[in-house]
């Protein structure tokens, strides 16, 4: 569009009053958390080496998680919205799971599964000796299991939006199922695919309670920032706000510079 | 391998809306026309592929393949342009879907929008060009990965007259030394004339006539036919003709054939009708006069006849027919 | 403050917030008094002691407040959480849990310094990780624990499922296993034993119902289900 | 569309592939869950008042949760997709920040704003007497705090994708943007207005963090099923596990049932 | 108050690509034609409100109000029903909007729907229509409001002929007892000519030429003019012409004004080329012959003609004519 967006009148008040009162119900606890921040001793408590660390293995453990959830849930996504296999209903309904086990449940099933005992676990360890738990693939997959159905769910039904009619056009040009998903299907979700990676990546940026119990609390492999705050949280409430903030303002910067930039959302 | 194979293309399509068969002969172009509504649309797009029939193509049956592994090209009637692409990349497409490396693709694509008036677009997204530009770069699109089966839906619908005979010309020469086969769906007695080696008339999703431009316009089937040539169409009962005619059949006859005058004509036409001149369009140099009275009747006359009997709208004035130049139709009013 | 039920003693409900430790022997003891006192309702909320702490300070309803340390239990008061004086009520030692079957044949917490045992604790900033800690130094154990958990009963479920060869847990959590685990004393750990406080919370609706609980708690029945499930209740 | 989809081609290999292994990567800790809950105690546990109450609690309170986020949200996501306010990428990333946010801050942040010394909890109580905090209306607040980003987000990439064109059509045929929104925008981006809901929804199902924070964890009144199964976790971690089954089991009913009928997805 | 009204439409636009100003006066219909990609789509959006421009209607100044805040019904050029509503919810929408019940609002849109042919379509989606039966549908869900400014961008486009011809017929009744006023976005003379009252050419997004119809028939002023009107354009230098012609000026005469002879002619015809057939196209009893040499022509003959000259495709052939029949064209070459 090199054009304006069309004049369309005034947004209507009730929408804007409506929207107005939620952003201010978001943004007013986040207003007091700033407030109540202990100010005097943020820099030390934010600038402690462990805080660092911790904040460092979070960035790179979520951005991974992302990208495993592009590699994974795109195509789990594409599937549900395009493809009427038996027990679609099913499935969808069970990508939506994880999203609602109690993360720390979530962590117990992670470990039931690839814990030393679990049901993949044990194979690999006897087969490999190698052991997930209490390592940063952990935290990876922890991550990845919790953001997952977010994306999924949240692209699917972006991909439901788009026209299957294009799709037929790319076909009649040759273009094979892959290659429109490529290029036709993908570059049309985009928006829809920006929003759940950015969904993805902020929810695997605050995961907490399935990585410490499936993944462990160890400083430098698994103690990520959200871990680190709940650390702190034991023993100095202000503490774990000063570190809350940090994770707060990082993704905020991030999302404004970042998704902008790549995204073209305006 | 044992079963009969037929050259050319065959398509067969068997719904609640369309019941049809259509063969276009290698090398040769069917025009398929009726009324809106009546199947053209979902023929064309069971040959693609994209809507369900049995198809095949010099012996090959395509029936159970995807449009991808067929040699289509199509124009869609609503043209389907990529809109996050611009129309080079538009037309590159197929090229790049069918393995051209992205810069050779471009580069042919702009070889396209050259041939077809649009130099300057290539960069423009859909979104950003004019109706008539759209359906340009569509027809570029299709015709830019060189298939052996062009389906072009209505192609020229949105052209301006300029554009319009250019890409006439142009899709002429294409099909002069085409050896694939071309189904255009067209409104344009002019396109279906002019591109077509054979025309099939679609009516209530069925086929109601089959036969050269020529033998249609001779001898129409049905009212549309009739109409798309520009003929008037009554009721067998209103009009004398030569030899039989049964009750509930219609009968045309050209505009050309239809006399006016300001009097009770005296000649030997024997079926007249009066009525109020309704409008009076000149169209290259004829006038089509339409008098409107107990029928709709359509007349081409001189612009100086308009002159001289002074056939304003609102005049009143007689129409004559000589039953010679009435053909009768073989369906039943619509 | 206190402002009494005018409904009388058939309705009285009593708000008990206390450590997430104490699950299993104030559930027991909850059913008790309700016996005893009939038209009593004992209601528990379970949480970590600094969360409940907290939550007295900001005047969430409740009549008792029992903590799984002092730390927490002064910080309430300081924050005027609580009114009067805290009591001491239980205390519990640290032991080394090994999974049944003691797959890395764990003896002593010498052992834990053995390389490929995967052993666990709480996190340090929660008193029975810095109780831990302590113990860990005071014995010269040099490999870290493979990670820090939430909490003891974190611990314990890994010990249980056999995804650690060990863990610091505590006395009462070896007990409430039921077998699943084994306990091993460590050495010094009875010297510095963790202490349970109860205190009546300054937002109490019912001071004399809240009074009465902390008396059965301190009582006989109290000591008696506390030790069965491990606690000591000497100090 | 009364025909079958247009029949394009099989899937392509790849993507089912990795479809596939997505799905069994979100299935596999499931199955494992199921297989290690204690099934001969399962229907004691889960039939106890305590856990009926809960269920109860938790569905009907997130029910309510996300119909707010309905409420609010609907509107702040189509403020951020159509009407170009100025701060808009600074707001956008905001309405993020509760997703990053471990729940356990998000419960510190609500007291903070809510709570008897907070921004609006003191003055509402000094004029009302009355108090937020550890009553059913924290649950539904903490519930709607978490989930309304996630609900705001996925709606928003939804609202990106459906045509302005049409709304301009709209506009000239007379509808003011309220009509617009209500008659031609809303309906067209259901599939995605779907998806936010059941994102909202379930997300608030299994809540616990900000909950246990915000509104305490008193049973009948703010103890929903997730924190059930955390106090359940503390004296009987098998009971845990059997807790959690139900919530799973719940989510996928309503989901199968509720969603599919409702929205018309198949 | 104070400050000149004017009555009818007027519209300015002011941007990179269009830079026009249009007035209807009440009660008439102007025509809108030109090139693809001229502007003519941004023009009638501009008047909607949907596209940036000033716009002021009886006085009023609608330049700042949305579109619904103005008294518009508009065709799209593509369509853009509502997908999700069927055929008769689209048609009802307008009215709904404006605060006519659902019920009524049914009931007037079922009376377009049999009004536009298409009374069976009612309960299909767009996604279940026909590109004719949608643009009708279109045509009805503007139509349905009565709004006093009529923005038809092409709306008889995608029709068959029968259709057309019943819509044209519908919308000219329409036109004729209408106070508001009506902008006519067409590509086809026909259009112009019965509909319209005034005919405004764009070309590279500027007005080229205002007038009437007959007027812009008898002396067009640029190419496009000419050849909507279907007649041959030439550069000036080229052809002998009455009076001067200065050189880079384009010449135009009808198709009818051309003859067409075997040998070189002998008569007073003063321009005279040679060329060959490409095609020869029967419309209305009237043969368009396309001869190509030097120029690309087109020349009108009868039937008979063609078969006494044998003027086949590939037969070479001499086209003359009368330099009196030749008109100067304002503007150059295109
Ligand atoms: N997807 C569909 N499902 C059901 N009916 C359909 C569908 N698409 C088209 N139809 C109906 O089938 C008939 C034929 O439609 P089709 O698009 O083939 O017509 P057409 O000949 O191309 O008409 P036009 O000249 O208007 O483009 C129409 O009556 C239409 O309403
Ligand atoms: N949104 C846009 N942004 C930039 N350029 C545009 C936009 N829309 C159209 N254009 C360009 O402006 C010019 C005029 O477009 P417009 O659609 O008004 O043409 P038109 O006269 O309606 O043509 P047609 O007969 O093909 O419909 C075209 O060259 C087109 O490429
Ligand atoms: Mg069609
Ligand atoms: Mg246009």
């Amino acid at each position: 569009m090199v054009d304006a967006p069309p004049r369309l009148g005034p947004p209507p008040t009730r929408l804007v009053l409506a929207g107005a009162v939620a952003a201010a119900f978001l943004l007013l606890p986040l207003v007091a958390l700033v407030v109540a921040a202990p100010w005097d001793r943020l820099w030390s408590i934010v600038s402690a080496d462990s805080a660092r660390e911790a904040l460092w293995l979070s960035l790179w453990t979520s951005t991974i998680a992302a990208g495993l959830c592009l590699l994974a849930g795109l195509p789990l996504a594409w599937l549900l919205a395009r493809v009427a296999f038996p027990g679609r209903r099913l499935v969808r309904a069970l990508v939506t799971v994880p999203l609602v086990l109690p993360p720390v449940v979530a962590g117990v099933a992670l470990l039931s599964a690839f814990g030393r005992t679990g049901m993949i676990g044990q194979p690999l360890r006897e087969a490999f000796g190698t052991q997930i738990p209490y390592t940063t693939v952990a935290v990876i997959l922890a991550h990845t299991f919790v953001a997952l159905p977010f994306f999924v769910l949240s692209l699917e039904g972006a991909l439901r939006a788009t026209p299957l009619r294009l799709e037929s056009a790319a076909a009649t040009l040759g273009a094979t199922r892959w290659t429109t998903f490529r290029r036709v299907t993908l570059p049309l979700a985009a928006p829809g695919l920006a929003a759940g990676l950015v969904l993805a990546w902020a929810r695997s940026l605050g995961e907490f309670g399935a990585t410490i119990t499936f993944a462990g609390n160890y400083p430098g492999t698994t103690r990520t920032l959200p871990l680190d705050v709940y650390t702190a949280l034991q023993a100095d409430r202000d503490a774990a706000v000063a570190l809350s903030l940090v994770l707060l303002v990082v993704c905020v910067l991030v999302l404004v510079t970042l998704r902008e930039r790549w995204w073209g959302v305006r | 391998m044992g079963r009969p194979v037929s050259r050319g293309l065959a398509v067969t399509v068997d719904l609640p809306r369309l019941r049809a068969e259509v063969r276009v002969r290698p090398g040769s172009t069917v025009a398929v026309v009726g009324p809106n509504g009546a199947g053209k649309t979902t023929l064309v797009e069971a040959a693609a592929g994209t809507a369900p029939g049995r198809t095949s193509y010099d012996g090959e049956d395509w029936s159970g393949l995807p449009p991808y592994r067929r040699s289509v090209g199509m124009v869609f009637q609503e043209h389907l342009l990529f809109p996050h692409l611009d129309a080079r990349d538009n037309v590159a497409f197929g090229l790049q879907a069918r393995g051209v490396r992205r810069h050779g693709a471009r580069r042919t694509a702009e070889r396209w929008l050259s041939r077809i008036g649009l130099p300057d677009v290539a960069r423009q997204r859909p979104a950003a060009l004019s109706g008539g530009q759209a359906q340009r770069v569509a027809l570029a699109r299709a015709l830019a990965t060189q298939p052996r089966v062009l389906l072009l839906d209505e192609p020229f619908a949105a052209l301006d007259v300029a554009a319009g005979a250019q890409l006439r010309l142009l899709l002429a020469a294409h099909l002069r030394d085409f050896e694939g086969v071309t189904l255009l769906v067209t409104h344009d007695a002019i396109d279906a004339r002019a591109l077509a080696d054979e025309v099939v008339v679609l009516e209530h999703g069925t086929v109601a006539q089959v036969g050269t431009p020529a033998e249609i316009a001779e001898a129409p089937a049905t009212a549309h036919a009739a109409r798309l040539l520009g003929l008037n169409v009554l009721a067998a009962e209103e009009v004398v003709v030569p030899g039989h005619a049964p009750p509930g059949t219609l009968v045309t006859f050209a505009p050309s054939a239809v006399t006016l005058t300001v009097d009770e004509p005296a000649g030997s036409a024997r079926n007249r009708w009066q009525g109020v001149v309704h409008t009076a369009v000149e169209r290259d140099g004829i006038v089509r006069v339409h008098l409107r009275g107990a029928h709709d009747l359509y007349a081409d006359v001189t612009p100086a006849a308009v002159d001289d009997l002074g056939l304003e709208p609102g005049r009143a004035a007689w129409a004559s027919v000589k039953a010679t130049e009435v053909t009768v139709l073989a369906d039943g009013p619509t | 403050g206190s402002d009494d039920t005018t409904k009388g003693s058939a309705d009285r409900t009593l708000t008990v917030l206390a450590a997430s430790s104490l699950t299993g022997t104030f559930t027991q003891l909850a059913q008790t008094f309700e016996q005893r006192n009939a038209g009593v309702h004992v209601k528990l909320v379970f949480d970590s002691s600094a969360t409940l702490a907290q939550q007295t300070i900001e005047h969430a309803p409740g009549d008792v407040l029992a903590t799984a340390d002092q730390k927490t239990m002064d910080d309430a008061k300081t924050g005027g959480g609580v009114d009067g004086d805290p009591k001491q009520f239980a205390t519990n030692v640290l032991t080394l849990a090994v999974p049944s079957g003691n797959p890395a044949h764990i003896a002593t917490l010498k052992d834990l310094d053995k390389d490929g045992v995967d052993y666990l604790t709480c996190v340090t900033t929660a008193p029975c990780g810095a109780a831990a800690q302590k113990l860990l130094a005071g014995n010269g154990i040099m490999r870290k624990p493979v990670s820090e958990e939430v909490d003891v009963k974190a611990v314990l479920a890994k010990v249980v499922a056999g995804e650690a060869d060990a863990g610091l847990v505590y006395a009462t959590d070896v007990t409430a296993s039921q077998g699943k685990v084994t306990g091993l004393e460590v050495p010094g750990a009875a010297d510095s034993p963790n202490t349970y406080w109860v205190a009546v919370a300054a937002n109490a609706k019912d001071d004399a119902l809240a009074a009465q609980w902390i008396d059965f708690l301190t009582g006989g029945e109290g000591k008696a289900v506390l030790e069965a499930a491990g606690f000591g209740t000497a100090g």
